[in-house]
């Protein structure tokens, strides 16, 4: 089968993903952009399985979702705690760190 | 061991003795001395024990293993061009501890503040000697490079730590100027080493291996002008002069002695050593440019020494031009010009000696270099002012001084090559008569001046450390056979590497049918 | 089906690393308070000296093991060794707690609110966020993996390892917590960013080559060339994930910021390990894996390479940050070391580990250092600051002036000795103008090395000059290995050397 | 060693790679005895210098007297050389001593080697005989100046170098008693440093002779190029054989030397300045043997020369200007030394014309060399002795009608004036008509000048002579001439016979010593074909003499002088007064655009190199604030960055992949 068009829509996604990290000012969202951009790769890898006809690629996807839950907790954590120091999610207000 | 390593570890193990023992300054000035006079006993037996008419370039030969990875060994010998700044090196350092016994509290009290430690001082001076007597020992390109910047460090802190006026200014300059040099060399350096394993199967930077090494143009041009560079930034020649003044200016007498008198040399020494020896096609190739610019550096020196206001700075621009005259010697391969310009080096440096530590004396009387500060100090001190012309016609290169030898010998070696050149050049003695004696007019003669009525004269410690460097000038000047007879073989095995011959008289041309 | 059989000895470093931290977060949870601390940090040192025997033991192994999985040569040993001395020494800056009146460099509770009142009374109680130990394990087992990773996936993972514990540990700091938490969270969201990045690239390699692991990547690179705009596209992507980890410019943008947020043990970590690790990874992927592409990447690399050296010097001048001015000269360093990646070759290999061995352990000492120059409210890392520090505190100057002069390259110290092979090999890997543009940027790059000296030494201490506190054995001990290491490394590299040349070859 | 000097002097080959510490060797044979202390000669002076410099205060008590016995000794010892010399055969009257090799490089060595033959004797004589006297007179003349002392050190180290310089074998050994006479005028010039004039004066002539040297340093290169040698021998005997072209740049160089060191047009602008120096000092240097430096140089090097007409015709000229030029600042001028400094470089432009006529001439040039050491020593000191008496009072209009007050002085100066005026049968009238009559030979119009400029010497002395000793009294009120003390008198005394009888002794009417015969084998000479008898130029000289002499007289002698020098006065004597304005024309030509030039110099050292530095450091400074800025602090420009380095790496790629 032919998984360009799986490819394509993955490469949307990840743009979309990549997109969001770069407009979005609320962390939560950057954070799902970012979730977003894994799973395009977890539909490529996907995809590219079936191309090759081997089960790598569906391993893998199992695997980055693992990896994924526990980024989702590390920066669920950051979050939190930002969240509850200033009253606000957005990545930008805390930007004391610069120059 | 051999005994140059041992010259070299006396200061050093003196430098950390001074520095890190606790002891009142008295004491380490006392200690750095004695250590300064022992590098000095050691050079004096290399003096004697080394033979001039040996048949192999380099003599004391130590040759032990250090990072056999990087193709570099701890690689120490000696030749006479080598010898001959071994002597400036050790004579000096003793001479300069005790001229400079108070430089640290005259600066401070320029500085109205504490310098932290004066021992400090006196340990750098040491571990300047130290690296200096590396410097000019190392037969191992590697070593050498490593010698070559290490002593940045020594000299910047005496400099920026002792010094006054704007002395981190001066010191960051001179740090950023030799060091920009020293990675220039660096990236030569590698080059180097990547041409060697392709040669020896196998790194190896040990220099007289690399002297049979056959280096193809373009690299000769490339490894050739990163060495230059680095050398031309030392040494130092138009237009990358201006950390000299600079440095020379805000550093103390001591520091501005070693700094131009022995460090300077490092570049002059690195082209006879390194860029001649190594990479003679590209060295004769481009020749030309290089002496185009050392005249410059000569006339440019002199012109603007003429119109300095501040007499350090003055010495700084004298020695521009004074090594416009040793990079020409050396560049236009000739035995007359290059012995000349190796003769050179040891007056340049005695001769600056004198005048920096004369500088010094006046400014440990007033607190100030400034020319206009000054006037009339003939009388009231007289033995000072007279101390000073002298100091000032070893600079004029008066016939009877060790510079006049070489001098004449630089420009006689010159006319052989570039007529026209060494012609011009000459009108350089002009203007040094030119800068001396209106300094020495500004500042000494006149009619008495309440400003510097109080200036009192020499005492007897300042005016016998002179003694020996007096003495030294003239009688090298009458009688220069001891250095010549260590020079000269020296000079032929250069010449022999660049491949040059000195251009036969003209009537032997005609009278033998010419003798090519 | 056969099961790959499990290569035990060869993976005990990691197995005890990662072991430990599991234990680590069981003591956490069941042992009690007071005691916690001390059982992590045997725990901890320990596990690091176990691992580092084991790493030793191990060397001379050359083999690939866990089906292909996981590769245990000369290069992987040789950087999963210096990770566990850095991680040694960074883990004694951890432990120190006499430096801060009130404590060691991390919040009582990290989970208490900045300035609330439940965060005094935990100060004032004394407690000690513990989980520091573990979270640190797990990052050290991560980055053993990730230098001896054989195959994409496996990479992936340990690049996640490596990564997730220091995201917490960046937001943890005792002192300007504010700071911390904003580096955590800019660590956090770029670091994901990144690593989705290597992962996309590694989907597309997949989808090129049909396997993820090196060694097929590879014999299909050989085998047959087509579809080269899919394996670019792969070798793109997947180097901006590795490329940020050793923030090579322009992905270095987090490193300030972060670097001068975090508490300084947790700094000297990440710019010291994670540096050796990243690119450990980064030379095995690029030599093992797409070694045969090398024509293809290496001018990226040039690019880059002079970008981050450039650059990073160049930022560097305008700092008054110490902490961030290291940041910056850090990125420089990245880019001499991307130097060595570029220039493919076994001389390049070695001398980019021994200038990662001698770089991380140096850097572990300056921030050493520099954790001891503090005000009332804690470390003092503006320039101002640092004035006339050499008068105060002479061996804290000296020292520091040290581990300056060894990242500027002045021979006689380890990083000249580093700079230099480097150099040499990249000329020899033909590049010449390359390393001429490289001194450029170190001759640049001193000038602001010169100048903290000059800050240090050459200007009288005003009241602004903060203090220098005495610290524990801990971190003298961490300052003085550093020293040690790279006056000795300067003088006598032969051995460590002649370590990195035999150890200089990758399994495939 | 060359064949020619073989044949001068009997001398054997000296083994020049020998390097041995000072060790006398006599290169005659046969040549032991009185030779063998040649070194002496330079030895005593040097060594008097060496030990009153470092004695300091100590030596305040005995310092002078030590000085005049360094220069007194010598003065025997070269008598004793030349009785030596005469009872020699012509032939071998050149003697060599080596004492050690001096510059050796590759084929250039220049040893430390020095040589006696006719002509260098002669000067010997001069120089320690004229220094000699001179040491004495200043014994009295420097009586209270408390510098007394050093003021000994520095004319003995002047005789040592002005020795060296007439004795040295070759030219490079030449340079430095060269050099050696320029140190020490400097020093004695500037004695009193404390008078700015002084120190000025010193100061410049020191830096105009450096122009000179610079011709003699080229000579010498040349030499080295042409000849491989520039030992006086090899370099004579190859002279022949080189093309006419080097020999006139050489010969040129060598006047260029000879211009500066001796006075003479350009150059001269020194010497009137010179005159701030104490009076023994301006007779001994700037009158009697160091000036004339210039001229022993040609003569010496007449081999090079006679294969330069170029070159010769030059030296004519440049002697010709200078003849009149002198003469005319001399009739010009008020204060005494300067006056009589103008005389003196008229004087040498007269030994200048005489070498400018080559072999014709060389020997006039020497021996009025000598007559002129003489008298116009004797001149000088007189003049010393009124300054002293008139408490240092030096323009001639506050003088007059000294010649009752200070009898010894008049007298003495009456005998300098008839030696220089060239009334017969006193010095000039040797000298000077012997080189008019060869200067008329070789030209008419050369020959006229000089017999027009003998007239103009007639014309200074005697207005000095009238405006000094003779008319009203013109003091300054506080003045109370007197005589001066005995030490000063002898000397003049004893030059003053030298002024009347110098010329017969010469020419062999007393005694039987021919300097013509005595100098031949070394100078050569060739006797000048005159078209007219000999008589008949004395006759005009004599004639055009007394119409100086009577002229002048009636304008000083018989009319009151005035006080203040007359304004309204013709341009000729604004001219002398103004020195020809050869100051101005060097401050405007040469001073100025100098000082422009370094002050310009200075600027763009700063400015220009310095600042293209500070320039380049400020702009990396520049760009790396500039760069700091993108620092924002906002993550997603960060991500933002990243992904345009995404896209650069793509681009790379791509374009790599492309090529």
């Amino acid at each position: 089968m032919d998984p360009v068009a799986y490819v394509i829509l993955a490469t949307i996604l990840f743009c979309i993903g990549a997109v969001g990290v770069l407009v979005r000012r609320n962390a939560i969202v950057v954070f799902m952009s970012v979730e977003m951009m894994l799973n395009a790769c977890n539909l490529t890898f996907v995809a590219f399985a079936q191309m090759h006809g081997n089960l790598d690629g569906q391993m893998i996807a199992f695997f980055v979702m693992i990896v994924a839950a526990a980024e989702v907790v590390v920066g669920l954590a950051i979050i939190m705690t930002i969240f509850r120091t200033r009253r606000s999610a957005s990545i930008d207000e805390p930007s004391l760190l610069r120059n | 061991m051999s005994i140059l390593t041992l010259m070299g570890l006396i200061p050093l193990v003196g430098a950390i003795i001074v520095g890190f023992l606790p002891m009142k300054p008295s004491q380490a000035k006392t200690v750095a001395l004695i250590f300064a006079l022992g590098a000095m006993a050691v050079a004096i037996i290399v003096g004697f024990t080394y033979d001039p008419s040996s048949a192999d370039p380099f003599q004391f030969v130590e040759n032990t293993e250090w990072i056999p990875a990087l193709g570099t060994s701890f690689s120490v010998g000696i030749d006479g061009i080598g010898l001959i700044l071994i002597f400036l090196t050790t004579g000096l350092v003793p001479i300069v501890i005790i001229a400079g016994w108070r430089d640290v509290e005259d600066a401070e009290a320029v500085n109205k503040t504490k310098s932290g430690s004066v021992k400090g001082y006196f340990a750098l001076m040491l571990a300047l000697e130290a690296l200096t007597i590396g410097i000019f020992i190392s037969l191992d390109v590697f070593l050498f490079y490593v010698f070559f910047e290490v002593i940045l460090i020594p000299v910047y802190f005496m400099i920026g730590r002792y010094g006054t006026g704007r002395r981190s200014y001066a010191a960051v300059k001179f740090m950023i100027y030799s060091f920009l040099g020293g990675m220039v060399m660096l990236a030569g350096l590698a080059g180097l080493w990547f041409l060697s394993i392709e040669a020896f199967d196998g790194p190896n930077l040990y220099l007289p291996d690399l002297l049979a090494m056959e280096i193809d143009p373009t690299w000769q041009t490339w490894l050739f002008w990163s060495f230059f560079i680095a050398f031309a930034i030392k040494a130092p020649m138009w237009p990358v002069h201006t950390w000299l003044p600079d440095a020379s200016g805000s550093a103390t007498p001591g520091t501005a002695v070693l700094l131009i008198a022995v460090l300077d040399k490092i570049g002059t020494f690195g082209m006879l050593r390194l860029c001649l020896p190594l990479f003679p096609d590209a060295a004769q190739q481009f020749a030309p440019i290089i002496v185009a610019f050392a005249v410059i550096s000569i006339f440019y020196g002199a012109l603007v020494a003429i119109g300095q206001t501040d007499m350090k700075r003055l010495f700084g621009y004298i020695s521009i031009s004074h090594f416009g005259f040793i990079v020409l010697g050396i560049f236009v391969f000739t035995t007359q010009a290059q012995s000349g310009a190796t003769f050179y080096m040891l007056g340049h440096g005695l001769s600056v000696a004198l005048l920096v530590l004369m500088a010094g004396y006046l400014m440990r009387r007033k607190g100030s270099t400034q020319i206009d500060d000054y006037g009339g100090v003939v009388t009231v001190a007289p033995v000072l002012a007279g101390l000073f012309l002298v100091a000032g016609l070893v600079n004029v290169a008066l016939p009877g001084m060790l510079t006049f030898v070489s001098e004449f010998l630089v420009l006689v070696g010159t006319f052989e090559r570039y007529p026209w050149v060494g012609a011009f050049a000459t009108l350089a003695i002009v203007l040094a008569a030119l800068y001396i004696l209106l300094l020495y007019q500004r500042v000494m003669t006149g009619p008495k001046r309440e400003s510097t009525a109080g200036i009192k004269d020499l005492n007897l410690r300042e005016r016998w450390i002179m003694a020996p460097l007096v003495l030294a000038v003239i009688f090298l000047g009458f009688y220069p056979a001891p250095m010549l007879d260590i020079i000269n073989p020296a000079v032929d095995n250069t010449m022999e590497w660049v491949g040059a011959t000195d251009p036969p008289p003209t009537i032997a041309d005609a009278t033998e049918g010419g003798n090519q | 089906m056969t099961f790959p059989e499990i290569a035990w000895v060869q993976l005990t470093p990691v197995i005890i690393m990662l072991g430990a931290a599991a234990i680590g977060v069981l003591v956490e949870a069941f042992a009690p308070r007071t005691s916690r601390r001390p059982i992590q940090m045997f725990l901890t040192f320990a596990a690091l000296i176990a691992a580092f025997v084991m790493v030793v033991i191990n060397a001379g192994t050359f083999e690939v093991i866990m089906d292909g999985a996981m590769a245990v040569d000369g290069p992987a040993l040789f950087l999963q060794g210096s990770i566990l001395l850095i991680g040694m020494v960074a883990a004694l800056l951890i432990s120190e707690r006499t430096i801060d009146p009130s404590g060691d460099a991390f919040a009582a509770r990290a989970s208490a609110m900045p300035g609330s009142l439940d965060e005094r009374q935990f100060t004032a109680r004394g407690y000690l966020q513990t989980e520091v130990w573990p979270l640190f394990m797990f990052s050290v087992g991560g980055m053993l993996v990730f230098v001896a990773a054989n195959d994409l996936l496996v990479m992936f993972v340990a690049l996640e390892i490596m990564s997730l514990p220091l995201y917490l540990l960046a937001g943890m700091a005792r002192r300007r917590r504010l700071l911390s938490q904003e580096a955590a969270l800019k660590y956090f969201v770029l670091g994901a960013f990144s690593s989705a990045f290597f992962l996309f690239g590694t989907a597309l390699l997949y989808g090129y080559s049909g396997t993820v692991s090196f060694t097929g990547i590879q014999a299909h690179i050989t085998a047959q060339p087509q579809m080269l705009g899919l394996l670019l596209a792969g070798i793109a992507f997947l180097v901006v994930g590795l490329l940020f980890k050793v923030s090579a410019v322009p992905f270095h943008a987090w490193a300030p910021d972060v670097y001068q947020g975090s508490p300084t043990p947790i700094t000297a970590f990440m710019a010291a390990a994670v540096k050796v690790a990243a690119f450990g990874a980064m030379l095995r992927v690029m030599y093992v894996a797409l070694g045969g592409a090398v024509w293809d990447w290496r001018p990226v690399f040039w690019v880059i390479a002079a970008l981050t050296f450039f650059v990073g010097s160049i930022i560097a001048l305008a700092q008054t940050d110490i902490k961030r001015m290291l940041a910056y000269s850090s990125i420089a360093h990245a880019g001499f070391l991307l130097l060595g990646v570029a220039s493919v070759s076994r001389e390049a290999l070695a001398a980019t580990m021994f200038y990662l061995v001698t770089y991380g352990l140096a850097t572990v000492g300056a921030f050493g250092l520099i954790s001891l120059v503090r005000n009332e409210s804690g470390e003092a890392t503006s320039l101002d600051a640092w004035r006339g520090i050499g008068k105060k505190s002479p061996a804290v100057a000296g020292a520091f002036s040290l581990f300056l002069l060894s990242f500027a390259g002045i021979p006689l110290t380890a990083g000249f000795v580093g700079k230099f092979s480097i150099f040499a090999s990249a000329a020899a890997a033909g590049s010449v103008w390359l390393v001429f543009l490289a001194v450029l940027a170190s001759a640049i790059a001193a000038f602001f090395y010169v100048r903290v000296i000059v800050v240090m030494y050459f200007s009288e201490p005003t009241e602004k000059t903060a203090d220098v506190v005495m610290p524990s054995w801990a971190t003298t001990g961490a300052i003085v290995v550093g020293v040690a290491v790279t006056i000795a490394l300067g003088v006598f590299p032969q051995p460590v050397l002649d370590l990195a040349m035999s150890a200089n070859i990758f399994v495939h | 060693m060359s064949t020619a000097l073989m044949s001068l002097a009997t001398s054997g080959d000296i083994p020049s790679d020998t390097v041995e510490p000072i060790l006398t060797q006599i290169t005659a044979s046969d040549a032991g005895g009185i030779f063998e202390f040649m070194w002496l000669l330079l030895a005593l002076p040097a060594f008097g210098a060496a030990v009153l410099f470092v004695a300091g205060r100590r030596s305040n008590a005995w310092g002078h007297l030590l000085g005049v016995l360094m220069a007194v000794i010598p003065a025997g010892l070269a008598i004793w050389l030349l009785v030596a010399l005469m009872g020699r055969p012509e032939e071998s009257r050149t003697i060599t001593q080596h004492f050690w090799d001096w510059t050796f490089v590759g084929t250039f060595n220049a040893e430390f080697a020095i040589r006696l033959d006719p002509l260098s004797i002669v000067f010997v004589l001069l120089i320690t005989i004229v220094g000699g006297l001179i040491h004495i007179y200043s014994v009295g003349y420097m009586a209270e100046d408390p510098g007394r002392r050093l003021f000994f050190a520095m004319l003995n180290l002047f005789l040592a170098a002005m020795l060296l310089l007439v004795l040295a074998d070759n030219y490079l050994l030449l340079y430095l008693g060269w050099e050696g006479v320029g140190l020490a005028s400097y020093l004695l010039v500037g004695f009193w440093q404390y008078k700015d004039v002084a120190a000025v004066a010193a100061k410049k002539a020191f830096v105009m002779n450096r122009i000179g040297d610079v011709g003699l340093s080229i000579a010498i290169m040349l030499m080295f190029v042409t000849f491989g040698s520039v030992t006086f021998g090899d370099v004579f005997a190859a002279a022949p054989e080189a093309d006419s072209t080097t020999m006139t740049l050489i010969g040129l160089a060598l006047l260029l030397a000879a211009t500066g060191k001796s006075a003479q047009y350009p150059l001269q602008a020194w010497l009137l300045d010179a005159m701030e120096g104490p009076t023994p000092v301006s007779a001994l240097i700037h009158a009697a043997t160091m000036v004339t430096a210039g001229v022993y140089l040609i003569v010496r090097s007449n081999a090079i020369f006679d294969q330069a007409p170029v070159a010769l015709n030059v030296v004519l000229a440049v002697g010709l200007v200078t003849m009149i030029a002198g003469a005319w600042i001399g009739c010009a001028q008020d204060e005494l030394k300067k006056a009589l400094a103008g005389s003196t470089m008229s004087q040498i432009g007269y030994m200048f014309v005489a070498a400018g006529l080559g072999p014709a001439g060389y020997v006039f040039a020497i021996f009025h060399l000598v007559m002129h050491g003489m008298f116009k020593a004797d001149l000088f000191l007189g003049s010393g002795s009124v300054m002293h008496a008139m408490n240092e009072e030096r323009n001639m209009r506050f003088y007059g009608a000294l010649r009752g007050v200070m009898i010894v002085t008049w007298i003495t100066f009456i005998c300098g004036f008839l030696g220089i005026s060239g009334l017969p049968p006193f010095d000039s009238a040797f000298s000077k008509d012997d080189i008019i009559a060869a200067a008329t030979s070789q030209n008419w119009f050369a020959g006229a000048v000089t017999i027009f400029a003998a007239g103009l010497t007639a014309t200074y002395m005697t207005r000095m002579m009238a405006m000094t000793f003779f008319g009203k009294a013109r003091w300054h009120d506080d003045a109370h001439p007197h005589e001066s003390p005995q030490t000063m008198l002898w000397p003049m005394i004893i030059l003053s016979f030298g002024a009347i009888f110098g010329g017969l002794f010469a020419v062999g009417v007393i005694g039987d010593l021919n300097i013509l015969e005595w100098l031949k084998p070394v100078t050569g000479y060739e006797e000048a074909a005159l078209e007219v008898p000999h008589w008949s130029l004395e006759v005009i000289t004599f004639v055009v003499v007394i119409i100086g002499i009577v002229l002048t007289w009636m304008q000083f002698g018989m009319r009151d002088v005035p006080q203040a020098a007359p304004q309204h006065v013709t341009v000729l004597t604004k001219a002398g007064r103004e020195e020809l304005y050869t100051n101005t024309w060097h401050e405007e030509l040469l001073m100025r655009p100098g000082q422009h030039l370094t002050r310009w110099l200075v600027w763009f050292d700063n400015k220009g190199i310095d600042g293209a530095v500070r320039g380049i450091a400020s702009g990396i400074m520049g760009i790396g604030t500039g760069l700091t800025r993108t620092q924002t602090g906002y993550s997603r420009r960060y991500a933002l960055v990243m992904v345009g380095g995404f896209l650069l790496l793509v681009a790379v790629f791509f374009l790599a992949w492309w090529f």
